[in-house]
C-alpha cells in the first residue's frame, strides 16, 4: 500500500474517526509528564515530545489489573472472568523502542506451556501507531540493542515528523485495514519518503552511545561471582525507579483486594520489582537475595544474561528510561562500562 | 488457552491434623466439576497453587498420589496469611486450585532403579506421593528397591502414620523412622538423618536418592551420600521459592535463568551446581 | 564511555577546602573512607562516591546538584563501611547542613556512633529544585547546565534558558536555617569543616501559611492531584536517611496494614502514615521529592510537620544527639486542646 | 471476611447513622463504658467498642485502617493524664493523635472523624456525653468516602 501524507492540523480528524471505534490512547500531559493515556479530546494529543515517563507498556500491562473478579455466596464462590479484554485498542504515537517493548513483552507471555491469556488477547486487540525518533536522547541507546529510531517493523502504522506533515506509512495487515478506513489522508511524494528517509539517518547517527551487548551477554555469563557487583550495588539505594519505568519488566505481585461489605472482591495483579526485599522473602523468614548486590545483579544479569539464553533476545530495549530515572545516577550505561572492563582487564592479562 | 490464574473450584472433604503441635494439617479437596478432576493430570512432586479466594494464594506440594483416585491432597504448615487461613477451613469451604505445576518427580526416569528417599520433618508430603505412586500395584513392577529413610524432631512430629505402618508391614519396602532424641516409647532409631544415612548407607548402583528436607539435613546428607560414593546426578532435590503465579510470568522464583516453577522444583544436584547460589 | 558532567559553580573555593580536608583526614588516618559526591553523568544530577585513596580525591565535587543525603549509606552501614576483621570503620562524611543533622539525629536514635564518623562541613546554599527546572524546560533534552551568580543556566540543542536560583532551588533550601552541619558539645572533634553552633532556631512558617488557609476541599484537592500520579516505586522511602525499617509498614503483610496498589486511598493513606512516622525526625534534606521520578513535591508536608512539631514540641531535628526525639517522649502539660471535651 | 456480614455500610431506607469504631483502654474508659451502661446512661449505638490495653497501644495504623476499611469515625478514650495505668501510655499517645490530627487537617480529610478523648471508669456519665458528641460531629460530616475503593 502507498504511502500517505497527514497534515498536522489533521490529527483531530483523525483521532474523531478513529475514536468511536477504538479505545484511544495518546500521549498527553500529566502533572508535567508525558504518559499513554486514554484521552477524550484530540487536543490533549502531545507527539512533540522525547519519551514518556512511565513507558506504553502501561495500557497493555496497566500497574494494576484485575485478573477475575469473585463474589462469595455462603460457602460457595462464583468466579467473573474479565468481559472488557475485547476492546478494541489504539496506542497512538508510540516511540519505537517502546513498540519493539510490545513485541518483548508478547513474546515472553507468550514462551512457555502457560500463555498469559491478559496480556495476549489485549495485545492482539490493539493497534499501534509509532512514530519515528527525530532527535534521540542522549541517554539513548536502541541502536545497539538491535533497534533503531525509526524501526518500522513492531508497529502497524508508522508515521515519520516531517515537519508539517506525518509520513504515514501501514506496515502491518492490522495497519493496512486501519488506514483504509482514513480515505481522505493524501498520498505521499517521493521527496516525503527521501526526507524520512534522512531523518532515520540523521536520528541514527544522533545516537552516541553504542555497546557490544553479545560482549556484555558473554561477560556476564562469567562473571556472576566478580567483585565488580559491590562496586555497582555500591550506591544504589534500592528504590525502584528503575524497574518500574521499564519498558519489559514484567514481574508482577497477585493480591486478593475485599470489598467487605457486599461479599466480593477481586484477584488483581500489581507491578512488583525484584529491587524490593520482599520480592523474594520467603514466609519462613528466608530470602534467597537478601542484599543490593544480589538484587542489582539479578536486574542486570536478568536483562543481559537470562533473556538471551530464555528467550533469545535482549530483555532491554535501550530507551535510557533507567540512566534519567535514577537519582544516584547509577546509571547503566556506567554499569555496562563497568562489566566491560572485566574483559578489557582479561584481555590485558593474556596479552601480558 | 483459558486464562491460566483462574483457579479450578474444590471443596474441602475432610481435615486431618497431622503432628501433636496442630500446626499442620492435610486438607482434602473434592472438585466441584468432575471434568476438572479428570483435568487435574499430574504426578508426585509437582505442586499446585492453592488459593482461599479472598485472602490469597500459595503453592504448596501435592501430598496425595495419583493412585488415590477422586480427589488430592495438600499438607499445610501454619506459617504466613494464607496457611493460618487454610487451617480455619471447615468442611465444604471453597478452595481454589490451579494446576498441576512444575516438573515434578521424574517417575520415567526412575523406573528400573532403586529409590533411596530421604525426608526430613514437613517436607514428607511430596515424598509420600511419590512412594504411594510407586508402591501401587500398577507400578511397583516398574521400580526396583525403595528404601525410605524418615527423621523427624520428636515422635509428635511425625506425619502420615497411617500410611508409615502400613509401609513398615510390607516386605517390598524398608521404611527406617528416626527422631533426634530418646525419647520413652520410640522403638525406632535415634539420630539425625545424616547420621542413620550413614549407617544404612544406601548403595548408589542402579539407584536414585531423592532428598526433602530443611536446608541443613539436605546438606549433611548430600555429604554421607558422596562419602559413600554417590554421584550428584543420582541425588534429586525439591526447591522451594516464593511464588505468586507458579507458571514462570511474575518472575520472582528465577534462579539464574531457571525458574523454579516451570523449570523445577526438582533438580538433581548437579543441576543445582551449575545454578547461582541464589535459593 | 560515558562523559561525566560538571556543574559551573563559583564554588571553587568550597570544593578546594573539601579536597584539601579529605586529603588530610585521610592522610592522618583520621578516617578510613570518605562519602562525597562526584560529577554525575547527566546534567543536574551528581553521584555519590565513596573514597579510601587519597588518588581519588580530585573527583569530590561540591555543587548545588548535591542532594542526595549521604547518611542514608550509614544506615544500615553500605559493606565498604565495614571492614571484615576490624569491624566499622571511621567515615568521613561530606556534610551540607542537613546530612549533618541527619547524623545526629540518627545518633540520637542511636543507629549511628558519633566517635565512628566525622562530619566534613560545608556551607550549603541551597539545591537545585531539578524537577521544576525539567518540568518548565518541558520536552526539550536538557544537555548542559551552570550556576553564575544567582542564575542557573540550561542549555540544550537551540534553546538556552535562565533561572533565577533562589527561585528555583528546593523549596526546603528557600527556608532553611541550619546550612552548615551543626557543632556537637558532646564530641567536639566531629566536625571538620566548616560548622556552626546553633540555638534557638526561629522559624515564622510564613512559607507554608497560604497553603494552611486553605478550605479542606481546597486542601484534598491539591494533595490527592499531587499524589495521584505516584507509581508507589518508594524511592522518596529508600532516599530518606530516617527511613531505616527492616520491613516497612507498607511491606508488612503479616497482617496486612495497607493496600498495595496505586489506587488514590492506598497511595494517600502511604503518604499519610509515612509523613507520620516522620514527625520529629525529618531534617528537611528534601532528597524525597528530588529523587521522585514523578516529581512529586512532597516538601509541603514535610514542613508541615516540622511546623506542628516545633510549635507543639519545641523541637528542632538534628541538633543534640542527646536529646530524645520527641515522639518518643511526652511532658505533663503537652497541648491538649484537640481533645474532646464536655461542653 | 469470606463470612457473610450481617450488617451493610448503608441501610437504605432509614435515615443515615455512622459507623464509628472505638478504641477503649481496658483500665479506665472500657471500665467507665461499663459503668455507663450499668448506670443505665443512654449513649448513641453508633459506636462498636474494641478494648485495648492501653491508649499507648493505639497508633496510626488502627486508625486510618479503620477508616479505609469504611468506618465513619474512630474514637480512642484512654485514663486522664497522671492516671495511666502504665504511667505515661496515655501521654505518649497524646502526642501520636496530635500531629495524627493536624496531618489529616493538613491533607484535607475531615480530622473531625477521629475523636480522642479521656474518660475514668468513674466518668460513665462523661464517657456517655463525650461519645455523644462525637456521633454528631461524626454524623455532620456525612458517610467517610475519601478511602473508598472504585468496585
Amino acid at each position: 500500500m502507498a504511502e500517505k501524507i497527514l497534515k498536522k492540523d489533521d490529527i483531530g480528524r483523525l483521532y474523531s474517526e478513529l475514536e468511536k471505534e477504538y479505545k484511544f490512547y495518546a500521549p498527553t500531559k500529566v502533572k508535567g509528564n508525558i504518559a499513554f493515556k486514554k484521552i477524550s479530546n484530540a487536543e490533549e494529543i502531545e507527539l512533540e515530545y522525547l519519551n514518556s515517563k512511565v513507558p506504553p507498556k502501561d495500557v497493555l500491562f496497566p500497574q494494576k489489573e484485575t485478573i477475575f473478579e469473585y463474589r462469595y455466596e455462603g460457602k460457595d464462590v462464583i468466579i467473573e472472568e474479565r468481559k472488557d479484554l475485547e476492546d478494541k485498542l489504539l496506542i497512538f504515537g508510540v516511540r519505537l523502542c517502546d513498540a519493539y517493548s510490545f513485541k518483548l513483552l508478547e513474546d515472553f507471555f507468550a514462551s512457555g506451556d502457560f500463555q498469559d491469556d491478559i496480556f495476549l488477547k489485549k495485545r492482539e486487540n490493539a493497534t499501534i501507531i509509532g512514530i519515528g525518533c527525530n532527535s534521540p536522547r542522549q541517554s539513548c541507546f536502541c541502536t545497539s540493542v538491535g533497534g533503531h529510531p525509526f524501526q518500522k517493523e513492531s508497529t502497524d502504522v508508522f508515521l515519520s515528523d516531517l515537519g508539517d506533515t506525518y509520513l504515514v506509512e501501514a506496515i502491518s495487515e492490522k495497519g493496512e485495514s486501519l488506514l483504509k478506513k482514513l480515505s481522505w489522508l493524501t498520498d505521499a511524494k517521493k521527496a516525503d519518503l527521501t526526507k524520512s528517509k534522512e531523518l532515520a539517518k540523521q536520528a541514527e547517527e544522533a545516537l552516541t552511545t553504542k555497546f557490544d551487548f553479545d560482549l556484555v551477554t558473554k561477560v556476564l555469563d562469567e562473571n556472576f561471582e566478580h567483585p565488580v557487583w559491590q562496586e555497582i550495588s555500591e550506591s544504589c539505594i534500592g528504590c525502584s525507579s528503575c524497574t518500574f519505568l521499564c519498558p519489559t519488566c514484567t514481574c508482577f505481585d497477585v493480591i486478593d483486594e475485599n470489598d467487605e461489605y457486599n461479599n466480593r472482591g477481586r484477584r488483581i495483579r500489581i507491578w512488583d520489582t525484584c529491587q524490593s526485599c520482599l520480592y523474594t522473602l520467603e514466609t519462613s523468614g528466608h530470602n534467597p537475595r537478601p542484599a543490593k548486590i544480589q538484587r542489582c545483579r539479578n536486574r542486570i544479569m536478568h536483562k543481559f544474561s537470562y533473556y538471551p539464553s530464555n528467550y533469545d533476545c535482549l530483555g532491554c530495549v535501550g530507551c535510557g528510561r533507567c540512566i534519567t530515572a535514577c537519582p544516584v545516577n547509577n546509571e547503566l550505561r556506567l554499569i555496562i562500562d563497568k562489566i566491560l572492563e572485566i574483559e578489557e582487564k582479561s584481555g590485558e592479562k593474556v596479552s601480558a | 488457552m483459558p486464562n491460566p490464574y483462574i483457579p479450578m473450584l474444590t471443596r474441602v472433604k475432610s481435615i486431618i491434623s497431622e503432628n501433636e503441635v496442630r500446626d499442620i494439617k492435610t486438607i482434602e479437596l473434592e472438585f466441584q466439576k468432575e471434568e476438572k478432576y479428570k483435568a487435574f493430570d499430574y504426578i508426585p512432586g509437582q505442586f499446585a497453587e492453592i488459593s482461599i479466594i479472598g485472602k490469597g494464594e500459595c503453592p504448596i506440594g501435592i501430598a496425595s498420589s495419583p493412585t488415590e483416585e477422586g480427589t488430592i491432597k495438600f499438607t499445610i504448615k501454619k506459617m504466613g496469611t494464607v496457611t493460618s487461613a487454610f487451617h480455619n477451613r471447615d468442611i465444604g469451604d471453597t478452595i481454589g486450585v490451579r494446576g498441576p505445576l512444575g516438573n515434578g518427580w521424574p517417575m520415567e526416569e526412575l523406573k528400573e532403579k532403586n529409590i533411596v528417599v530421604i525426608g526430613g520433618g514437613f517436607a514428607f508430603s511430596t515424598l509420600r506421593s511419590l512412594i504411594l505412586y510407586v508402591l501401587d500395584d500398577k507400578h511397583r513392577k516398574d521400580y526396583g528397591k525403595i528404601t525410605v529413610i524418615y527423621g523427624n524432631r520428636d515422635s509428635g512430629e511425625v506425619l502420615y502414620r497411617d500410611v508409615l505402618e502400613e509401609w513398615e508391614k510390607r516386605d517390598d519396602i524398608e521404611v527406617v523412622l528416626t527422631i533426634d532424641r530418646e525419647e520413652e516409647g520410640w522403638t525406632r532409631k535415634v539420630g539425625f538423618v545424616a547420621a542413620i544415612v550413614k549407617e544404612v548407607a544406601p548403595s548408589p548402583d542402579n539407584a536414585v536418592a531423592i532428598i526433602c528436607g530443611p536446608p541443613i539435613m539436605i546438606r549433611t546428607t548430600v555429604d554421607e551420600l558422596v562419602k559413600i560414593g554417590w554421584k550428584d546426578e543420582q541425588i534429586l532435590n525439591s526447591l522451594e521459592m516464593r511464588m505468586k503465579c507458579g507458571i514462570g510470568k511474575c518472575g520472582r522464583c528465577n534462579i539464574g535463568s531457571n525458574f523454579v516453577c516451570i523449570d523445577g522444583p526438582v533438580f538433581s544436584l548437579a543441576e543445582l551446581k551449575k545454578m547461582p547460589n541464589e535459593y | 564511555m560515558v562523559k561525566f558532567m560538571g556543574l559551573e559553580t563559583e564554588n571553587k573555593e568550597i570544593e578546594n577546602n573539601l579536597r584539601e580536608i579529605a586529603r588530610e583526614l585521610l592522610k592522618e588516618k583520621k578516617v578510613d573512607v570518605i562519602i562525597g559526591y562526584k560529577k554525575g553523568t547527566l546534567p543536574l544530577l551528581s553521584q555519590p562516591i565513596i573514597i579510601d585513596s587519597e588518588e581519588d580525591i580530585d573527583k569530590l565535587i561540591w555543587n548545588n546538584l548535591c542532594y542526595v543525603n549521604l547518611a542514608k549509606y550509614l544506615v544500615p552501614r553500605v559493606p565498604r563501611f565495614v571492614d571484615p576483621e576490624k569491624g566499622n570503620l571511621t567515615v568521613g562524611v561530606v556534610s551540607k547542613g542537613c546530612v549533618g543533622r541527619a547524623l545526629i539525629h540518627l545518633a540520637s536514635e542511636n543507629k549511628i556512633n558519633l566517635d565512628e564518623i566525622k562530619i566534613i562541613g560545608i556551607p550549603c546554599n541551597g539545591v537545585v529544585n531539578r524537577q521544576r527546572i525539567e518540568m518548565e524546560i518541558g520536552e526539550k533534552e536538557i544537555l548542559e547546565v551552570s550556576v553564575l551568580g544567582n542564575n542557573i543556566i540550561v542549555k540544550g540543542k537551540n534553546f538556552e534558558k535562565e533561572f533565577p536560583f533562589d527561585e528555583y532551588m528546593n523549596d526546603l533550601c528557600k527556608v532553611c536555617k541550619i546550612r552548615k552541619p551543626p557543632l556537637v558539645s558532646k564530641v567536639p572533634d566531629l566536625c571538620v569543616g566548616e560548622c556552626e553552633e546553633y540555638s534557638n532556631i526561629v522559624d515564622e512558617f510564613t512559607d507554608i501559611e497560604e497553603f494552611d488557609s486553605k478550605t479542606p476541599k481546597e486542601k484534598w484537592q491539591h494533595i490527592s492531584e499531587a499524589l495521584s500520579v505516584c507509581t508507589r516505586c518508594y524511592a522518596c522511602r529508600e532516599a530518606c536517611p530516617m527511613c531505616y525499617c527492616n520491613l516497612c509498614f507498607v511491606d508488612q503483610n503479616k497482617p496486612v496494614w495497607f493496600g498495595k496498589t496505586t489506587d488514590l486511598p492506598d497511595i494517600i493513606v502511604y503518604h499519610l502514615i509515612r509523613a507520620m512516622h516522620m514527625a520529629g525526625r525529618c531534617v528537611a534534606c528534601g532528597a524525597c521529592s528530588l529523587v521522585c521520578p514523578m516529581g512529586i513535591d512532597l516538601n509541603i508536608i514535610n514542613r508541615k510537620l516540622e511546623k506542628i512539631v516545633k510549635e507543639r514540641f519545641d523541637f528542632t531535628s538534628g541538633l543534640d544527639p542527646d536529646a530524645l526525639p520527641p515522639m518518643v517522649n511526652f511532658k505533663m502539660e503537652d497541648a491538649q486542646e484537640f481533645m474532646l471535651e464536655e461542653d | 471476611m469470606t463470612e457473610p456480614i450481617v450488617e451493610t455500610k448503608q441501610s437504605e431506607n432509614k435515615e443515615w447513622e455512622p459507623k464509628i469504631i472505638a478504641f477503649l483502654c481496658n483500665w479506665c474508659s472500657y471500665a467507665g463504658a461499663d459503668l455507663a451502661g450499668v448506670s443505665r446512661i443512654q449513649y448513641p449505638s453508633n459506636i462498636r467498642i474494641v478494648r485495648v490495653p492501653c491508649s499507648g497501644r493505639i497508633n496510626a495504623y488502627f486508625i486510618i485502617k479503620s477508616l479505609t476499611d469504611g468506618w465513619d469515625g474512630v474514637i480512642v478514650s484512654g485514663c486522664h493524664p497522671g492516671d495511666c495505668h502504665y504511667i505515661s501510655g496515655n501521654l505518649v499517645a497524646r502526642r501520636r493523635f496530635a500531629i495524627l490530627k493536624e496531618l489529616l487537617e493538613f491533607f484535607g480529610i475531615e480530622a473531625g472523624r477521629i475523636n480522642f478523648m479521656w474518660a475514668s471508669a468513674a466518668e460513665g456519665e462523661r464517657f456517655a456525653v463525650l461519645v455523644r458528641k462525637a456521633t454528631e460531629i461524626v454524623k455532620k460530616l456525612g458517610p467517610n468516602t475519601k478511602f473508598d475503593k472504585k468496585w
